[in-house]
């Protein structure tokens, strides 16, 4: 079935939590105020089952109840992964048959983002989940360039270094800074490099996959990536098998 | 054991002289009455099942239509097995079926036999009520095997989880859901109507309000969901239920046909919580936990209620006296000490300073005080508000006192406590939140060693101290006008009043009761 | 200012929390569908911060966004309290004063509902929150039947006692007993008392105090009532001043 | 006190003499050095404020300009004091202010004094400068006079907050706010870019990233704010920012003059988390402690961070063995042990078996080797995810070993660590949680005494031996190398390399700081 609905403790039923403050005192009138949000949200019937005042001029509240909505689930679009996932040998193998040379790869946090521990979990030896990062991959030549890298540096090492691909993180996103971050690397580098720019890959915990195209990179990697991912993805992103028969 | 306070031992063996004085006349007056639940267990233990198609829509029991028509015609002061045994012995009907399907035509005449007549009856039905207790034996030793094949839960306290949608075929998938996220008892709560209910409904029910029915079929279904994910778990998965209400001794009879393993049944729940009368609870109460201890089953009490009524500091002792008489009785009744699943809670209000420690003192005083019982630990649910955070905070501080203490059995508190029954992601969020505590913090117990006079050893005597006074009061006064007067749950229970007072008759010279028999004989 | 919205750290920002189960393995599908359904719940742009499997045909979620909806305090319909707060002496002085006999209340859990301390915070002398329950009112003649007390023997009992007031409480709520329940008792008197019918209350935790007329009783009370709000209120349906000038 | 461990005296006295060992090369080094911050910093103490409205527009502060003008002219190897006041003294300008517009305008010349006129350079620098610490004095007392008059928070350990919204109008009401509820240190975060730039804005400010610009206007505003509060709730309010960076010297300045109370300030962080060259960061380093010594202000140092970049049982013994250093570093510039706000963190991942005893082991460790430091304890970030039921529990876990341990200072983790800086209403849970585990809890350090040979004894004791084994080697290797190697929160900063370092000038001899000067004459 492509209908469903959130699970309290039967199916169908709909149930969902929320939480949130309005910034109006508490009283009978914040917890109008929260069930009229809790309505518009769809929730309905909903029960304030919680809350309390913060400070003098804020309310916060616990909201449970039964979302009208459905969910269906054709209509879900996911980023599914679209490149087979290789095992280092593979991705070496590939290089050497493929390239002849090593792949380039070069890797920073840019803007004023000094989260470097997300970028290492990719590239450094010791890598993530139980998978070695980039640099344990003989093919590759990967230099990691730290934390703070403004996109002027980057475009020009990256082209100094002549990189194949370019993989920025960005974990900072108050203020939506890794969106506006990721558009002037993006932009910078059609700017400086036009079609000859490396391939463009941004990682962090709070981007959404599919956002590549809209930001102008070439992919974008959510939570939990693992080297071996974005190895795999720069095989077949870079070195088609196409190309190589 | 760190967990374990040494406890003022003259005190103690007062507590319990006065508990067992004060327990007496109510074990002697359960000795001469009997009621209509026990008159029907009598008859499920012999087999009979099934309901009269006929009659209040199909939903009355045989056993109940018997023993109402026994009742009309020769009253049941002699019981309900010798009008029963002797109308089968006398050739009247062919079997107990019979008996019964005699009753729904109304063609059955019972009387109550005399000299051989009445030899022949009791006879029949000892060996028929007989049958039936072996296959309670049978679904023990097949506990024994299955928990010898698949082993115990690795560590104590054992999680202990309610599945409560209404619908059997809902509880199943989330029990097993549970069982594989780590709880290693399942207890299906009941609907609110059942246990006012004078009769057992029949099969597999998806009708209940905020829990579901407990049915001979619902049990024997769930027990087989729960062998499954016991074998694919490797770790024997136990299973509870209430033996509660008006049908106690009923449903005792069918959980040790079903292989249940641990029942909720206490000696003045039923009084205080559903106004059932006191004295048809202290019968249906002894006969229930004689079944219980023929079946190998753990029985949970209920000390944890007084607690949402009353005050968890002002009326810590009235816990303890009410576990000291519930030990007392089990003890009466054949129960043995690792069957004895005593019940307290973590019900202070959490804004009272020092709470925790308040409850580490309480739950180290039942530990110390029942070394050898596997007492049930309750969770926050009074002062569990809608601040679903606040509560899984809680939940939390009750997994790790009850760690510290050296709890047996712990029911694993939901965040949701005040708004709704269990959701699916309830349950699974509290086991993240019990096993976070006992991976993190298991050992802690090393580092716990509350000192002799200090703030938890002093509390813990203050409470047996007031425990062992109030007992005074109560062997002073006798046990049911104590209950009359408001001493548990500040909740008052007359003796002559409450639910289920017809149901009781005071047993003739001569009454015959066939399981009580056979199974004291045992003993 | 009349339209606010959810305030996370800076006004306007419009942030909540949600988290809820879906019937679906755990898996970037699952994930989209979670945002799918946030965005039906006008949560825009959406995060989901947080899954895990439950079992194996479920997924939990936490989701953290910001709502698009805008609240309207002007169109809060709050059941403000339109009757004045009276203490325990005024109650009395306006039962003497105006009805010249004892106020007859009575009190009850109906249906298969236990759940007697609600009820009892109201009308027993020991009270709630401080306040003394209405026994401890002098001019008030209280009884309270407990619980589990069906529909047509609370009719019966509060014919026979003559009751001014019929308070019923409901605790248990799933499936709608409450409502259910409510309805019943609504329906009950109606038929056998008909105008003369006692003033019907009903209370508990999980009742949105604004459905008393859609249940046909006078008055609904919610979570952390006091007993003096229901006596001041009891005074103020049955004994206006107005009656008694 | 049951916090604290019997360690082993003669491995403790061993750890301190490598300490001071390890330490002194670099501490030499300081001496040897100045950096563009630190002649700043001497002019902010000698008062020069604003910004020149023409370059980099209009935010570059005079002090920028004059130092990098003089460095231009002169050099920086006598420091900026000699030319500055020499041109003032000599009537080239009437005032600080004036040499700075003088520069602004292109017209200012310096040069180095010597003989007579290097003396009255001299004199007119140490006046000018030792008001500005006369200011810092009063601030102090003034501090003293409202602990005084307002109390200190009635407990330890005193609650510790972070606001962080980037707009100082947003961030007062929430601090108000916080502290209403419970907060006793209110911190606000910095903006994401601001450690690396080599000027400190001016200024209100409304648009920072995940953080608040440090302002010497910002820090007024708070602090007044907290005044408010403070009074309201008769409780002084402390206040913290950030003393690091490539600024280090000029806040630790303005902290001091605007009444800061605690600085995060630490020997390495800079180093280590945000690539400032080495050399640049001790000798910033030395200077801003000086000034906090003199301030009173309680400095926090950031051990906690290695946690998030290394594995907070593998390198366990790195913290240590930085608290040491930094405690040498402390002394070394005048800080007294009240000042030593030592850093550490409950960083442990939950799903390691007995994760929650290590952390005790750990916390005690420190307990009993800085007994009268104001510990700093950190919260867990590293593994909140975004399950935030989860992290609460988690956080609440922490609440409680901090009290347990008796730690000085607990900055509270918020449940959305993983997800948002704190909302409001994180904030407030946050402190929630924090009130119900030292309220019901509190005291439990009667019942909590780890034994000694137990795990917790056991584990402290084998991190305080690899604590000395690393200090043997650092020592051996030089602590310059040990950085460059990876040694602490497996991050490698080679010495030569890092942002910073064209700010790094050698002293010649007569170079003038009449700040340090007095600073440490007056010790
Ligand atoms: C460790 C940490 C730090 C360390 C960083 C050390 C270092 N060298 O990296 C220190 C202590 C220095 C630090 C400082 C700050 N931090 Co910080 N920090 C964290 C923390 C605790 C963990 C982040 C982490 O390491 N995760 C583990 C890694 C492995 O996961 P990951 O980054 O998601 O990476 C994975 C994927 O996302 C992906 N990925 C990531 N990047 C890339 C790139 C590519 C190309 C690919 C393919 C994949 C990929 O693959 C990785 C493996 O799966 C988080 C909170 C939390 N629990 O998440 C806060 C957090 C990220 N920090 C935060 C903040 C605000 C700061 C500060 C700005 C605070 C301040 N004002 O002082 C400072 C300053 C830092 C700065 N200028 O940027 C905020 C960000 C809020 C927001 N959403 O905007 C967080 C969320 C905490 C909070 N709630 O306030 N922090
Ligand atoms: C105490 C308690 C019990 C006690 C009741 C003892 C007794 N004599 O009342 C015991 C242990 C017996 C019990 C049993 C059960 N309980 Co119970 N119980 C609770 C608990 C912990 C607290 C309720 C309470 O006492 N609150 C304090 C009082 C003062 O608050 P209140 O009821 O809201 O009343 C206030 C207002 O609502 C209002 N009010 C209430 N009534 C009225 C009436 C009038 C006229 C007026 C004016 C005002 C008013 O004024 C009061 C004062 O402000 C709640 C969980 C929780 N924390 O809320 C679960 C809870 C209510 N129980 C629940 C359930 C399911 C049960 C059982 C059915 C479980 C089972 N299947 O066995 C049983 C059976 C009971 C039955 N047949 O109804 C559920 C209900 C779920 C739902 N929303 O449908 C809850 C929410 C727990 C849960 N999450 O599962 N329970
Ligand atoms: C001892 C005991 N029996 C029974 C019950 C359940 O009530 P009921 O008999 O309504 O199923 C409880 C409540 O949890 C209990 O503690
Ligand atoms: C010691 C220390 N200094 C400074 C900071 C803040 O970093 P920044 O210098 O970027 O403001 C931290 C991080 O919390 C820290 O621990």
């Amino acid at each position: 079935m492509s209908i469903v609905r959130p699970y309290g403790d039967t199916t169908g039923d709909g149930m969902v939590q929320t939480s949130f403050t309005l910034p109006v005192p508490p009283g009978p009138k914040a917890e109008g105020a929260a069930l009229q949000l809790a309505g518009k949200m769809g929730i309905h019937p909903a029960m304030v089952v919680h809350s309390h005042g913060i400070g003098t001029g804020f309310t916060f509240f616990v909201v449970y109840g039964s979302v009208t909505h459905l969910v269906d689930l054709d209509a879900v679009e996911v980023e599914e992964r679209d490149y087979p996932l290789l095992s280092p040998t593979e991705v070496n193998g590939a290089i050497k048959t493929r390239l002849h040379r090593k792949l380039v790869v070069m890797g920073a946090c840019i803007g004023t983002d000094a989260h470097t521990v997300g970028i290492d979990a990719i590239l450094n030896l010791k890598g993530f989940a139980g998978e070695k990062g980039l640099e344990y991959y003989r093919e590759m030549d990967v230099a990691n360039l730290g934390a703070q890298v403004t996109v002027p540096e980057l475009v020009g090492q990256a082209r100094a270094a002549r990189a194949d691909a370019v993989l920025v993180s960005q974990v900072v996103t108050q203020k939506d800074a890794h969106l506006r971050n990721t558009r002037e690397l993006a932009g910078a580098f059609r700017e400086a490099m036009g079609e000859s720019r490396p391939l463009l890959v941004v990682g962090g915990p709070r981007f959404d996959p599919a956002m590549a195209r809209d930001l102008g990179v070439d992919k974008v990697f959510g939570r939990g990536t693992t080297p071996g991912e974005v190895a795999s993805y720069l095989v077949s992103a870079l070195l088609p098998e196409e190309v190589a028969a | 054991m760190s967990a374990r306070l040494t406890l003022d031992a003259g005190l103690v063996t007062r507590a319990r002289e006065l508990a067992a004085l004060a327990a007496q006349p109510v074990i002697d007056l359960a000795g001469q009455h009997t009621t209509v639940s026990v008159e029907r267990a009598v008859l499920r233990l012999a087999g009979l099942e099934g309901t009269d198609p006929v009659t209040g829509e199909g939903e009355i029991p045989w056993v109940n239509r018997v023993v109402d028509v026994v009742r009309e015609q020769v009253g049941l002061e002699h019981g309900v097995a010798l009008p029963v045994w002797h109308a089968i012995a006398s050739g009247g009907a062919g079997s107990l079926q019979e008996v019964a399907e005699q009753v729904g035509a109304g063609t059955a005449r019972f009387e109550v036999p005399t000299g051989g007549a009445e030899e022949r009856a009791r006879e029949a039905a000892l060996a028929a009520v007989g049958a039936g207790l072996s296959r309670v034996d049978g679904a023990r030793r097949r506990r024994e095997e299955l928990v010898a094949t698949h082993g115990d839960p690795p560590r104590r306290p054992w999680i202990y989880l309610i599945v409560a949608t209404g619908d059997i075929y809902e509880d199943i998938p989330q029990a097993q859901a549970a069982a594989r996220a780590g709880a290693d008892v399942i207890a299906v709560i009941r609907s609110t109507g059942q246990s006012l209910l004078d009769y057992v409904p029949e099969g597999a029910t998806r009708t209940g309000y905020a829990g579901t029915y407990a049915t001979q079929e619902n049990f024997r279904l769930m027990r087989a969901a729960l062998d499954e994910v016991s074998a694919e778990l490797g770790r024997y998965v136990r299973l509870t239920n209430y033996a509660s209400g008006l049908c106690m001794p009923e449903i005792a009879a069918l959980a040790g046909l079903e292989r249940l393993d641990m029942m909720l049944n206490d000696a003045m729940y039923g009084i205080l919580f559903r106004d059932i009368n006191p004295i048809r609870t202290f019968v249906d109460q002894r006969f229930s936990r004689m079944v219980h201890a023929r079946a190998g089953i753990i029985i949970n009490t209920g000390e944890d209620n007084y607690l949402t009524t009353a005050d968890a500091v002002d009326e810590a002792h009235t816990v303890t006296v009410s576990q000291l008489l519930n030990e007392r009785f089990a003890r009466e009744a054949g129960l043995e000490d690792w069957q004895l699943g005593l019940g307290h809670a973590f019900e202070i209000n959490p804004t009272v300073p020092g709470s925790f420690r308040l409850e580490l003192a309480h739950a180290m005083l039942a530990r110390s005080l029942f070394p050898d019982a596997p007492l049930k630990w309750m969770p926050p649910t009074k002062h569990m508000t809608g601040d679903v955070f606040g509560g899984y905070l809680l939940d939390g501080f009750f997994n790790l006192a009850g760690m510290l203490t050296d709890q047996s059995i712990l029911l694993v508190g939901m965040m949701t406590e005040a708004v709704v029954t269990p959701w699916l992601s309830d349950r699974d969020l509290a086991l993240r939140n019990v096993r976070y505590v006992l991976d993190a913090a298991g050992g802690l117990g090393e580092d716990f060693s509350p000192p002799p006079g200090g703030f938890i050893d002093t509390r813990a005597h203050t409470v047996l101290g007031e425990a062992v006074d109030l007992l005074e009061r109560i062997t002073a006064d006798g046990l049911l006008p104590s209950i009359a007067q408001g001493t548990f749950g500040i909740t008052k229970r007359p003796a002559d009043r409450g639910k289920g007072l017809d149901g009781v008759v005071v047993k003739a010279p001569g009454h015959l009761d066939p399981a009580t028999e056979l199974m004291e004989a045992a003993l």
